[in-house]
């Protein structure tokens, strides 16, 4: 690492945690444990073991049943394979599906998808604190609804729905309930076996395992099935077929059952970088807190201020790495649809600053963020001519 | 590293040492607010020369680096030089993406009109 | 690990080479190369860094331009997303595609759901020996032809088919050619400016590499698109979004560095352990190569043999760790479809097992991969009733 | 591991140890081919009591598992209890997993006639 760089964008992804790169890296120099999990000979029943623990482990973490689980590359995946497959499996009894602005593209994407290709989509706007209004929800669903789609925690604001209550109005419908739960598993406590949710996305990386793995969770029950999306071997009933990544999949057990020991420290230590954080910058001329005070994921805050340009500001506080927006559209500079469809101005959305901290934060580095983003914002405040000439 | 910057290493030293940005006393200035971004120049002469350019610039790093650089190379010239200045040939001494055009042509606009 | 096993099934899948192993350790483990790829700060430009000298690594092996790689989770994905994408995407110009019956399911069944879906779709058998006459594919291709999909070398049998040849009639009729190279890249010498093929898919782990990351390599010209299958962030000019999970990326790529140095060292490897193999067994009565002597990868040896069930066969040669049929449909026991369709009996395929290893097979694991089979196939053989009373 | 095993230990105990493999000269026998799978039995008998039991069978290995336990069971018994063989319990004590049930009613049929 040639620079010093305070790392604040664990919405994007995390480092993996300690324990579980020392289990990928037993299990990828194992001479005796890397099999095909679908081999029925003894190297091959070895490696079905390791997934089998690994499905128990997130279970555990979840509340559910492992057999409700299938593996998948990560949250995308889940997702499309959750919202492309259930609506394709229920398209004959209507096709309809709500879900919200300020989704995550790898569900409103998903989504466009399906209305290019005949489904009718409502999509139900945020109030300016990010939530979804159960009103609004109860108002939205038609006899021909099939599909809700609402995530549990959003990746740029950090605002949590209310997932018992929305599930509950689809269930009582009898809508299936999709939760793109990306930024809530292994942060935030979630029980399956007491929610109203019929599928759930989630992936490794957000919570301190490998890139490249995930899950979806599939209650299945009358009426609740997915249509694969890809077709191959066998594996996973056919509902995900390919060799299963076994030290991947090991690697998201050990994830979850490290998570599910550690939430109540986590959001502890959250809140804490949080506060510091926010008192640090709240006095700023301008600023403007993108969320809900009181139903926020501690681990990220999202700032916006008058005057600045959302990407002169992320270089001007380099060496400290935060987003504007979320990571996947970094690269398109349009202004975030979330902010957006909370009614933020595009001015006030592009100029929006998302920190995100995690295990590895220490107070030091919120403070030097805090300095960094002060002296951001003043140096390109004046330099800009003012509003108008 | 360099490949996947976004930002040649010029446009980050121009970011980084914003020196001729601010406002000058009399002389002539020019504001333009379009494509999405803000830009305003202020020149003094000493009589035909350029004696001193300053900029106040709301956009991406690029248009900030552009117009700083701007600034630096025409302190001291002809006034006249001002209708030469072309945005093309800055983004490429500096590095700056093709799809930025757009953005840096206001600068064009604005320097031209500085000239006029 | 309880027993001593002798793996024999690496076309199943293989360990990871310790130096790939290494690179995934140092980089699980760092503190600095673990962000986000697509994000724009400087932790972000490094994770993008590493992804573009793995684009390079496998580039160099394949001889193509690394923006013609997509990163997948393997080769199942990639041939489901270079033949549904393909399909859909000219599907205008017509629906007619071309296959064999001895494809790996993550072909066969993509193809059938496409059938489904109302595309047409011709099945040229292979001779006896496995190979494609390239007049049958000739004569099979039409005005409304598509896209045809034959495999390199065919993981149950190793038979290698004539890619430039059945590429060139494909080229020369204006269609798209897609390659499962699964059990080819890394394997055997592929040169793909050299080769008309259009669409390749390949899977880290059947070359030293992590299971869960493969690659598609699309050659991009007039008429040769895909449709993605997933929606999502921006990733991958949208043809493939998701997080890119960095050190699998990574891997892959070193993988892909190690094989292009090994290539020829690793055949002829191979060779000598299948010479000393084919010794061992070929005078076993009733024994039958499955296959093509002249034209086989020499990792993979199948034989039959009469009067033996495969299970048996397998669980009785226990230690020894073999494949009967393909890894994938081990745990359906219907006979392989790949040898059925090179014309072998119902109980010849039953009987088939798949010998297949790699660089850290030994002579002395072959020998006794020998003596446990041919005492396996003589003691069911004394079990089994005569084949009429 | 047991659990991903799909041989109980009574089958892999069975299996590896076929000490009733084979024919005897004399006495009775039937062969059944069926469901894809084939079985011999032979049996010798002493008066009404069940002297001696062998097999061949060609198939999975839960099928010669079910054929060498149903001969060590049956060994001294009387011939007339053959006719309460039943797949279904013997599939249960070695942990057989119910797929395989065809396979395992294809014994129960061969025993039956042996046994009338
Ligand atoms: C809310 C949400 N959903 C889905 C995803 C996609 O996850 P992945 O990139 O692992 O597929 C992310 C993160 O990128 C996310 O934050
Ligand atoms: C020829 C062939 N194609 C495709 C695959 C699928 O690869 P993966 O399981 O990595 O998706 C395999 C191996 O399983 C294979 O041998
Ligand atoms: S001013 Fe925003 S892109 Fe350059
Ligand atoms: S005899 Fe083949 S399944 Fe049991």
């Amino acid at each position: 690492m040639s620079e010093r760089t305070v790392y604040l964008d664990y919405a994007a992804t995390t480092p993996v945690a300690p324990k579980v790169a020392e289990l990928m890296t037993r299990l990828l120099t194992s001479g005796s444990d890397f099999a095909n999990p679908s081999a029925v000979h003894p190297a091959g029943r070895r490696a079905q073991a390791l997934v089998a623990t690994a499905a128990g482990q997130l279970a555990d973490l979840l509340n559910c049943d492992p057999q409700q689980l299938i593996w998948t590359s990560g949250a995308t995946e889940s997702n499309n394979l959750a919202i492309i497959g259930a609506a394709r499996y229920r398209q004959k009894r209507g096709r309809h599906l709500v879900s919200m602005p300020s989704e995550h593209k790898a569900v409103r994407d998903v989504l466009r998808a399906l209305e290019r290709d005949g489904f009718e989509l409502t999509w139900l706007a945020p109030d300016e604190s990010g939530r979804l209004n159960p009103e609004s929800l109860k108002n939205a669903l038609r006899e021909d609804t099939q599909l809700v789609s609402i995530m549990a925690v959003n990746n740029e604001t950090g605002v949590v729905q209310d997932i018992e209550q929305l599930g509950q109005l689809c269930r009582d419908a009898d809508v299936l309930f999709h939760v793109d739960a990306a930024q809530a598993v292994g942060k935030l406590p979630l029980d399956l076996a007491a929610m109203p949710v019929d599928l759930l996305s989630l992936t490794a990386h957000k919570f301190y395992g490998p890139k490249g793995i995930g899950a979806l969770y599939i209650n299945e029950r009358p009426g609740c099935h997915i249509e694969p999306l890809f077709f191959g071997g066998g594996q996973q009933r056919r509902r995900r077929p390919g060799t299963l990544p076994v030290p991947m999949i090991a690697a998201l057990g050990c994830a979850a059952e490290l998570a599910k020991g550690r939430i109540p420290a986590d959001l502890k230590h959250l809140e804490s970088l949080r506060d510091q954080l926010w008192q640090g910058i709240r006095n700023l001329d301008g600023l403007r807190l993108n969320g809900d005070p009181e139903h926020s994921f501690p681990g990220i805050l999202n700032v916006s201020v008058d005057d600045v340009e959302g990407e002169s500001l992320l270089l001007a506080m380099e060496p400290v790495c935060v987003a504007t927006g979320s990571a996947c559209n970094s690269q398109d500079r349009e202004p975030s649809m979330v902010l957006r469809s909370m009614g933020r101005s595009d001015a006030a959305a592009q100029s929006a600053i998302r920190f995100s901290y995690g295990r590895q934060t220490r107070s030091a580095d919120i403070e030097f963020a805090v300095g960094h983003y002060i002296q951001a914002v003043e140096r390109l405040r004046a330099l800009a001519p003012g509003q108008a000439a | 590293m360099s490949e996947n910057d976004p930002y040649s290493s010029a446009v980050r030293r121009l970011f980084a040492d914003t020196a001729h940005a601010g406002r000058l006393a009399g002389g002539r200035s020019v504001r333009l607010d379009r494509q999405g971004v803000r830009i305003a120049l202020w020149m003094t002469l000493d009589g035909t020369r350029i004696e001193a350019l300053r900029y106040q610039a709301w956009g991406c790093p690029h248009l900030i680096a552009a117009s700083e650089a701007f600034c630096r190379d025409y302190e001291g010239r002809p006034v006249s030089e001002l209708g030469g200045f072309n945005a093309q040939s800055l983004m490429q001494s500096l590095g700056i993406p093709v799809e930025k055009t757009g953005r840096i042509l206001v600068l064009e606009d604005a320097v031209r009109s500085l000239g006029t």
